[in-house]
């Protein structure tokens, strides 16, 4: 078998109004792979998942992507509309309202919360929700930024076992935790 | 073409036209506030790259 | 290869030192023919028949309010260099241009005021150009708040790109457009395609004068680009040996 | 299909986006007359001015937030990587706000000017004016709050108005066309054309603004 990266990085470099936040990253992600970004506050976990993503750029060296579908992205934001209900929302992220989602529901004990509006809910639960896109998606990579931070430990355990699970079906997972999840992976520090 | 418009310095303050008028108040009060903007932002300039070179040693 | 070329020359630091040769050569040559055209205008110029002595402004009115236009075109070349070739000095360049188009446009609109008391009989007219004048004076103001409301100098020296360059095909049509609504400013006296409307010994002044304020103008640009530059590049090693 | 209907939902679960602009201009519209003397000509004369700027005002009240929620949210961010053409998302994103504010405010501006006029050729050539003009409007100011995203919207507002005279020039234009009985189809046809032109290119600047932001 042949590996193909998903992603390369050459020498990621990266400053904001011309101070370095970290500089000579090399990196590389095949298929069935995790990568654990780690490093302090401030170190730049948060920028480097974007070069990956595509939305920043960086200041020195170069990325490669070699995907055939949009990457699965869930950042601090949780993109969730506030004033709507719970059900509209997923409508806006084109998540079918099917036999899976609702024993994924049940799962993450928000079944009976579809019809009530997301700013009524508290700040575990919102993620839990956002995390549906995560559990539903047909994406080969999944770029997670911080994804444990909020959740109860059934939870946490619920994310791990599903990642895992999630590696051995040929997808992989670039994410930054504070927290050491219980998935093989390489890590990498952007700490000096 | 050369000569000079006015035949004193008091006429040339009040610059005095044909119609009567003294238009000096308004040719001078223009110069004064055409010299002492471009003066002002000079000055201003020079002092702000002053205080900033002594900043960066 | 062009790009590397404007890199490699437009690089601040070049840029401060060919300027700061060329500096007081361009200050004392400027200041020298505006002071020699400003006498000349002010003091040897016969008078005008119809507007009596209060033309004599026009040697100070209207070379503000040519420079005023043609720093907001220069900005916009600028603009379309940085957003181009990404060339850092031209976004430095946008920038503190800004402050001093904001002060011409501002003499033009104060002397062309004090200039309607005896010409007009008032100082305020809903004139078409002083409006647009009015109008390019806020929108210098309106750049220089947006770039300074963002604390990433990079995206906000994009910002101001853009919107200098959307305000440079707007102007043409503002110009247009309040003209088009009224006019009572008499038209411009020097064209380049027409036979100029003016004596030539009031013409002559009037050619020095506007050179002479550019060059000054021009130092002023200088000023604030070297500002603008020492503090956006005070981390840099090469500032600390130039300072 | 699917992004029109997203931002049809978005916009119309939001009551005080759409709905707050409209009842700002019913009141605004019922409001000027009470400041100049109850005489109809006085109405009149005043009415046209009062009515472009109420509609600008409107107008910018609308695109205060259109794109600062998405942003707050991260909902622009998955815009960004999911969607080919963000530039469409964002003309797709302004035409709705427009039939849901500026239709109606359009419709209700004609009323207006029936009820104060009481021509009706006037409120039937005023009508088509408004929807244009509406849309260069809402247009524009998305371009200024899309520049000051994140800096509130009067900043966006100042650097937007002075783009928005020359509208206001036509716009004066065009009452007194319908009043002499000129060229009205003229100004319709000029207007039709700046918005054709600005339709195509303001999303493409705004989505080159909103990439800079998230960078």
């Amino acid at each position: 078998m042949i590996m193909t990266y998903l992603i390369k990085a050459e020498n990621l470099s990266y400053k904001i109004n011309e101070k370095k936040l970290f500089q000579n990253i090399s990196f590389e992600v095949n298929a069935n792979s995790a990568l654990h970004i780690t490093g302090s506050n401030g170190s730049g976990k948060t920028t480097l998942l974007r070069i990956i993503l595509g939305i920043s750029k960086p200041t020195r060296g170069s990325i490669e992507t070699n995907l055939t579908s949009d990457m699965c992205y869930l950042g601090h934001k949780n993109a969730l509309k506030q004033y709507l209900t719970v059900e509209d929302n997923l409508i806006l992220q084109s998540i079918q309202h099917n036999k899976p989602l609702d024993t994924l529901l049940k799962d993450i004990d928000l079944y009976d919360k579809l019809d009530v509006v997301v700013s009524n809910l508290s700040f575990g639960q919102q993620k839990k929700i956002a995390l549906l896109k995560v559990f539903l998606n047909e994406s080969e990579l999944l770029v997670l930024d911080e994804p444990c931070v909020g959740l109860d430990g059934k939870a946490q355990t619920f994310l791990t076992s599903f990642l895992q699970e999630e590696l051995g079906k040929n997808k992989s997972i670039i994410f930054s935790s504070h927290i050491n999840l219980n998935i093989d992976a390489k890590s990498i520090n952007l700490d000096n | 073409m050369f000569n000079f418009a006015f035949s004193s310095i008091s006429e040339a303050i009040l610059m005095e036209s044909q119609n009567g008028q003294n238009h000096g108040i308004y040719v001078w009060s223009v110069f004064f506030i055409v010299f002492g903007a471009l003066i002002l932002t000079f000055c201003i300039y020079k002092n702000k790259i002053r205080n900033l070179s002594k900043k960066i040693k | 290869m062009i790009k590397k070329f404007i890199h490699q020359f437009a690089s601040p630091k070049t840029y401060l030192k060919q300027v700061d040769k060329a500096y007081s050569f361009i200050f004392f040559t400027s200041l020298s023919i505006y002071l020699i055209a400003i006498f000349w205008g002010l003091l040897l110029t016969p008078e005008d028949f119809v507007q009596g002595h209060s033309y004599r402004i026009i040697y100070l009115h209207v070379p503000a309010s040519f420079i005023s236009q043609s720093l907001y075109l220069g900005m916009a070349f600028a603009s379309a260099i940085f957003l181009i070739w990404k060339v850092k000095l031209s976004a430095y360049l946008v920038r503190s241009i800004a402050p001093i188009g904001a002060m011409t446009t501002f003499i033009a609109l104060v002397s062309g005021s004090i200039w309607g008391i005896p010409t007009w009989g008032t100082w305020w007219a809903w004139d078409a150009r002083i409006i647009s004048t009015l109008i390019l004076f806020i929108m210098y103001l309106g750049l220089i708040s947006l770039h300074d409301s963002f604390t990433n100098n990079e995206k906000a020296d994009k910002f101001l790109a853009i919107l200098v360059l959307v305000g440079s095909v707007n102007i043409p049509i503002i110009k247009m457009s309040v003209e088009w609504w009224s006019t009572l400013h008499q038209s411009a006296s020097i064209t380049i395609t027409q036979k100029p409307a003016i004596d030539p010994s009031m013409l002559y002044p009037l050619f020095a004068s506007a050179i002479g304020f550019t060059g000054l103008v021009i130092c002023l640009v200088i000023l604030s680009s070297k500002l603008h530059i020492l503090d956006r590049e005070r981390n840099k090693s090469w500032v600390k040996d130039y300072v | 299909m699917n992004i029109l209907y997203f931002e049809f939902l978005k916009l119309r679960k939001k009551s005080r986006g759409w709905l707050g602009p409209i009842l700002v201009f019913i009141l605004i519209m019922t409001a000027f007359p009470l400041t100049v003397e109850f005489l109809n000509e006085d109405l009149e004369q005043a009415f046209f001015s009062i009515l472009w700027i109420a509609v600008l005002l409107v107008m910018m009240l609308a695109t205060e937030d259109i794109f600062l929620e998405d942003f707050n949210d991260g909902s622009l961010e998955q815009l960004v990587i999911h969607t080919e053409s963000l530039s469409f998302v964002i003309g797709v994103k302004i035409l709705i706000y427009w039939a849901l504010i500026g239709i109606p405010v359009s419709v209700i501006g004609s009323i207006y000017c029936l009820g104060i006029t009481s021509s009706y050729e006037m409120a039937l050539l005023i009508f088509p004016v408004l929807l244009i003009s509406s849309y260069i409007f809402l247009n524009l100011f998305c371009f200024g709050n899309s520049l000051t995203l994140t800096k509130g919207s009067v900043l966006g507002t100042l650097i937007t108005m002075p783009l928005l005279l020359p509208l206001l020039v036509v716009l004066g234009k065009v009452v007194i066309a319908i009043n002499l009985g000129l060229n009205y189809f003229d100004f319709l046809i000029l207007l039709l054309g700046v918005l054709s032109i600005i339709i195509v290119t303001i999303p493409l600047i705004i989505s080159f603004v909103i990439r800079a932001h998230l960078e």
